[in-house]
């Protein structure tokens, strides 16, 4: 008796597991994992939402080569473990031909050896330069390393005469993460770090890590890396401290919504590296992405009415230069789109102007951020 | 010579004396039996003896050797065992299963060899499974082994704690209540078992409110009430001692008041 | 100087906030002797139904009565859903339960609002008030109000209200209580309508300081849990110390030791409080009956 | 008895294992098959110290990410063969486990809840704090354990995902078969005893405080060898590993599928990993359900789902 019932019971685990829903064959399969829940759900959510509304985009459009694109996303909650069953499903079993997505350092760096033994072309939405250095061949990635971003806020500093700063990071994956590759190449721009804090990413209160900065002797400016709400609540607190120096955030808070919640009081003055994409409207007509980034905000603000933010635009990123080498290659072979994606040149995307190469795998140099300043509840271009 | 000295033991919950300068002895193979009204503190005693309460005031004295105090599992190894006034058996276990989880001091052994199933450890298993049987046949019990223990009357729970506690092969056993909820079959034999198990030479340390079977068989008994030692001698001057009466009867008085009430 | 007040003030104001999660716990724990994971969850649904009535026009203190009562409603239903037909099951099997219920709520909010961040304006603005060199939010004024007001309603209900008393009879002894007429179904019911109904309210609170989103409850369960722990499980008093105990240390923590350890700190403050009083600071001593 | 014989057990799982490759239609169900089996690893030790002994811990994957974090520092830092170093995590896991346990096992209930919890959380403090060594939340990676080379030279050539697969399987077996054994043996009866009445266990001799700290090592060195198959496995370790929602994870595995039943614990692994996947058909919706699943279980089928079936199947047959 017990024994058949154990295995029947173990028998019907099995057929849940042999029960996953096979999708429908389709002419282009792209994968993508993404943290669509969990930690980084600020960031997997907007990219999720970018990439099907573009696909639906696309397909409306007449699809690639005059294939339609059928796209599988997975939701991996952030968990590097996670991520790593999801891309095996998204290689072996769905066989995408190409795949988008990581939306953190964390889970990028655990799928792509999966990528590379399968030799499928894979597009990380992470900050790290872990991701494209040393290069592999089939890993790229969109957004700017943190490291870029490190080097545009060091070089503003510079040109203001900051030489010795405070830092208070999010101890989160991307604070953590942005805050080693500041430290790594801070020494080039003769800055200093005279406080170096951190807060829990769900902190209610940063005051005590603020009042330290603040009562340090000779420091002039504060960079505070991190997304979510923390930088929002730093702003705050840096407000009511009345600290009185410049304050720098990261492009992990560059979208519309920081300044919604920092309040246009505490957050006026704040510079940030941002990406075209948060100013679009300012951009002047001869900027050569201005068309792309508006095209982009207007669509998807209009499909999920909800402002759009930087992270959204890296998803759009890799889509459109997925699309763009699946359609110079001519061929949905995954090494044909590999080659091709390398063979990117000149294409204009929200984070600037990407042009791949053998040796580099993100294509995008300093000059694709611009420093942004918020001015009464606005950004602001300074440069 | 006593085996087990008890020497003004008490103890205090929020600041009321529970039970208060409580002494008396025990000699080898002796049954003594400790009685008194509901809430005279026997239970209490047995707790602080058999060291799941640390008595606040007093000495209790094992085979000469200090023990107030001492941890029931310390207590175990030098040779005083007990049952339970509410059941403490082991839900999820086989009939024999409860039985040979009593050898525990018998079959320990390192936990390397539990894990390897080592044949040391596979020995030590079988000689306390053989033990067991033996146990519950003498509690007449021997049928139920492969029960759950959960399954059986009450009664027989009552004997399978009694299995239990001699498993340990114990000097001084201390019964609280073995007869309740047996019907009078059931507590003759539990009886006849308590006189054999004396008549080898353990001490029995006994709570019973079954007043017949405690004047059969006790050779001393000790009467409590609020805690304190009111009377204690052989069974026949107890029963007419007025002391002893009065805190029946006082007590059997405040019972039928509240009844009443 | 100033600092060590800058830092006592981000401590009380920190620890207000956990201090409302841990006072939200001790009254179903009371009732039940259950600890609800999920009450961080009602904090969270005090936060975002606030946001997303205020946004649709509501003025605020309508938006947050509504939040109250739609949170008091959903923790009636948590207890005769889940909770009624569970008595009786094990610690682990409770916690799983309100953990799961947590993980159900919060997936449900993803859905019905959004996965954003959000935030409305604080009662009484955003000007800080300065004392002794320090400065402090009005808002963290008004939660610290809050947690001293729910503490001594709570601690009038449990000593001077017969209902509250029954609701303590109940925690002791479910069946005595009913003898003695207590109707324990009604009691559990009103202590998670309460319960609900006042992590709502820290929500509320809350939300102009710390921000909402739909996942913001686990970490507030973890730290309200930690600080009604310390204090001692069910005791109101316990609850609201141990809440500004827990704030405080990790404000000292990050100011004088290093704020990576803060919550590391808190954590083995915590362990060593346990491990000297098993029933934390201000809990009830027990002793096994035989 | 709860447990089916020990044989019994050994053998339905074995088969299963054994078999059910024949079903897969691809590789990826290799993966999910071996993390069925890592995280069944993980929650068999969970059954010795919630099914056996009746303790509680939410901190378990603090120990997971002790295993998991010996193999990517162990052969950087100390030279040590991966394998080797999973060996040293689990001595380090059962070394914290000792000196922790003893403390925080005199609690109780919810009380040892938190305690353990807090001890989870500190693990993972650590691991995300110290980013020098650990490289923080961002992770690092972990080198290859070198035994498909060695299989794929005396002729046994598998893939990476069969290779996991068959050697984790082959782990959880060998912990089941412990488990088992020790189940029968009287370090288990002194832990069920302790389980069933401390008092009593007390006054037969037991040692609870002791047998408390054997569960709880036990159960630690489970943990850690899970989370060194993990790191092995996918080559890159992250905190997530040791944090609070592992921890959690592991737990409602054991009781979920019924921490008193060996083959009931490792079915609610296998539910709980396969779960997400399954669920990605209703993407939105898969938290909700997730929860559902979690209170409708524990609600309605009190022991776990394999003994609450078992005995309503057996109540129908008498």
């Amino acid at each position: 008796m017990k024994f058949s019932l154990t295995t029947t019971a173990l028998a019907g685990t099995l057929a849940l597991v042999l029960g996953f829903a096979a999708p429908a064959l389709a002419d282009i399969k792209i994968g993508a994992t993404l943290s669509e829940t969990g930690p980084a759900s600020f960031l997997g959510d907007p990219e999720a939402k970018t990439l099907k509304m573009l696909v639906e985009e696309i397909n409306a459009a007449g699809g690639v080569n005059g294939e339609k694109i059928d796209l599988i996303v997975y939701d991996d909650g952030g968990d590097p473990n996670k991520a790593r069953t999801f891309a095996t499903r998204l290689v072996e079993d769905d066989e995408v031909v190409a795949v988008i997505g990581g939306t953190t350092t964390g889970t990028s760096m655990a799928i792509i050896p999966v990528f590379e033994d399968a030799e499928i072309p894979f597009i990380s939405l992470a900050g790290a330069i872990e991701i494209i250095d040393p290069v592999r061949p089939f890993t790229f990635k969109t957004p700017h390393t943190d490291r870029m971003a490190c080097a545009k806020i060091f070089e503003d500093m510079k040109k203001a005469g900051i030489s010795k700063i405070g830092l208070i990071s999010g101890s989160d994956g991307f604070g953590a993460s942005m805050r080693k590759q500041c430290l790594e190449i801070i020494g080039e721009y003769g800055i200093e770090v005279l406080a170096d804090e951190t807060y829990g990413p769900t902190d209610a209160d940063m005051t005590p890590q603020l009042t330290n900065i603040k009562g340090k002797d000779g420091v002039q400016a504060v960079l505070n890396p991190g997304f979510g709400q923390g930088p929002a609540i730093v702003t705050r607190n840096y407000a009511q401290l009345t600290v009185g120096l410049p304050l720098y955030q990261s492009h992990g808070v560059a979208s519309d919504g920081f300044i919604e919640l920092a309040g246009a009081e505490a957050a006026e003055g704040v510079r940030l590296p941002g990406t075209a994409l948060l100013v679009a409207g300012l951009l002047p007509e001869s900027d050569p992405q201005r068309a792309v980034v508006v095209a982009y905000k207007d669509a998807y603000e209009k499909a999920t009415g909800k402002p759009v933010s930087t992270f959204g635009g890296y998803a759009h990123d890799a889509l459109r230069i997925l699309v763009d080498a699946i359609t110079r290659a001519g061929s949905t072979e995954p090494s044909a789109i590999r080659d091709a994606i390398e063979g990117t040149s000149g294409l204009v995307g929200t984070t600037g102007t990407v042009t791949m190469t053998a040796e580099d795998h993100l294509g995008l140099d300093l000059s694709a951020f611009r420093m942004l300043q918020i001015e009464k509840g606005g950004w602001k271009i300074v440069e | 010579m006593s085996l087990l000295q008890i020497e003004g033991l008490g103890i205090d919950f929020g600041g009321v004396r529970a039970v208060n300068d409580v002494g008396f002895s025990l000699k080898p193979g002796e049954i003594v039996s400790v009685i008194g009204p509901n809430g005279a503190g026997k239970t209490t005693l047995f707790n602080m003896i058999s060291g799941v309460y640390a008595p606040a005031r007093g000495r209790v004295a094992l085979d000469g050797e200090d023990v107030t105090r001492m941890p029931p599992h310390q207590l175990a190894r030098r040779g005083l065992s007990r049952t339970f006034q509410n059941l403490q058996i082991f839900q999820s276990m086989s009939v024999l299963e409860n039985a040979v989880a009593g050898h525990h001091l018998h079959e320990r052994g390192s936990v390397f060899a539990d894990l390897f199933s080592l044949p040391a450890a596979r020995r030590r298993s079988r000689a306390s499974e053989e033990s067991a049987r033996a146990l519950l046949d003498r509690v007449g019990l021997g049928r139920a082994a492969e029960q759950e223990a959960g399954s059986l009357s009450y009664g027989a729970l009552k004997r399978l704690e009694i299995a239990r506690a001699l498993a340990l092969k114990p000097r001084v056993l201390l019964l609280d209540e073995p007869a309740a909820g047996c019907n009078a079959v059931e507590t003759e034999e539990i009886d006849h078992l308590i006189a054999k198990v004396a008549a080898e030479g353990v001490s029995i340390l006994l709570v019973e409110h079954d007043m017949k079977m405690v004047m059969r068989i006790s050779n001393h008994i000790v009467v409590l009430d609020h805690g304190e030692k009111i009377a204690e001698g052989e069974p026949a001057s107890i029963a007419r001692d007025p002391r002893v009466i009065e805190a029946y009867l006082g007590a059997q008085a405040a019972e039928a008041q509240n009844a009443d009430g | 100087m100033p600092e060590l007040l800058q830092f006592l003030l981000s401590g009380i104001t920190v620890g207000a906030v956990y201090a409302l999660v841990a006072l939200g716990f001790t009254i179903i724990y009371n009732a039940s002797d259950v600890v609800n994971f999920a009450q961080g969850e009602f904090v969270m649904l005090g936060g975002m139904i606030t946001f997303f009535a205020h946004a649709a026009g509501l003025p605020l203190p309508l938006a947050a009565l509504i939040a109250i009562i739609a949170t008091a409603g959903i923790g009636v239903a948590l207890n005769k859903l889940a909770i009624e037909p569970a008595r009786g099951a094990p610690v682990v099997s409770l916690i799983i339960i309100t953990i799961g219920a947590s993980i159900f709520i919060r997936g449900a909010t993803q859905l019905v609002f959004d996965k954003q961040i959000h935030r409305f304006p604080a009662f009484s603005g955003d000007q800080p008030i300065l004392i002794g060199g320090a400065t402090i939010l009005p808002q963290s004024l008004w939660v610290i109000a809050g947690a001293l007001a729910i503490f001594f309603c709570l601690w009038l209900f449990f000593t001077r209200t017969l209902i509250g008393r029954a609701v303590l009879a109940t925690a002791n002894n479910r069946i005595a209580a009913q003898l003695v007429g207590i109707n324990t179904n009604y009691v559990m019911t009103l202590s998670f309508a309460m319960s609900a109904a006042i992590g709502a309210l820290a929500g509320v609170l809350v939300t102009p300081i710390t921000l909402t989103s739909y996942d913001v409850g686990l970490a507030l369960a973890l730290k309200g849990f930690a600080a009604a722990m310390l204090g001692g499980m069910g005791n109101p008093k316990g609850a609201l110390v141990g809440g500004l105990l827990l704030g405080i240390l990790e404000a000292m923590t990050a100011g004088y030791i290093s704020s990576q350890y803060k919550d590391a700190a808190a954590f083995v403050v915590i362990l060593a409080v346990l491990f000297a009083m098993p029933q934390g600071l201000f809990g009830r001593k027990s002793t096994d009956r035989v | 008895m709860r447990l089916s014989s020990k044989a019994t057990t050994l053998l339905i799982l074995a088969a299963v294992i054994a078999i059910a490759p024949v079903f897969f239609p691809s590789s990826y169900y290799f993966r999910v098959g071996s993390l069925i089996f890592v995280n069944g690893l993980a929650v068999t030790g969970l059954v010795i110290l919630i099914g056996y002994a009746g303790q509680i811990s939410l901190g378990h994957a603090g120990f997971a990410g002790i295993g998991a974090y010996a193999c990517a520092l162990a052969p950087v830092h100390l030279g040590l063969h991966p394998a080797l170093a999973a060996v040293l995590g689990a001595a380090l896991s059962a070394a914290i486990a000792f000196l922790v346990g003893r403390p925080i096992l005199r609690l109780k209930g919810y009380y040892l809840a938190v305690a353990s919890l807090g001890f989870g959380i500190l693990v993972s403090m650590v691991l995300s704090n110290e980013a020098q060594l650990t490289g923080g939340p961002d992770g690092m990676a972990v080198p290859e354990l070198g035994l498909r080379a060695v299989l794929k030279a005396i002729g046994i050539d598998l893939s990476n995902t069969e290779f996991w697969y068959a050697f984790s399987g082959l782990v959880l077996v060998i912990g089941a078969w412990l488990a088992l054994n020790l189940y029968h043996s009287p370090t288990g009866r002194a832990l069920r005893a302790l389980h069933g009445s401390e008092v009593a266990a007390r006054t037969v001799g037991v040692d609870v405080a002791h047998y408390k700290l054997v569960a709880f090592v036990l159960s630690a060195v489970y943990a850690s060898v899970s989370g060194s198959l993990l790191a092995l496995q996918n080559k890159f370790i992250t905190p997530d590993v040791a944090g609070f929602m592992h921890s959690i994870e592991m737990v409602t595995m054991a009781v979920l599928g019924g921490a008193g039943s060996m083959l009931g614990a490792i079915l609610g692994a296998a539910i709980l990993t396969t779960l997400p996947q399954v669920l990605t058909v209703f993407q939105e919706y898969e938290q909700l359900m997730l929860g559902l699943v979690m209170m409708l279980v524990m609600i309605f089928m009190r022991e776990g789902l394999l003994p609450s079936i078992a005995r309503r199947i057996r109540g129908r047959a008498e």
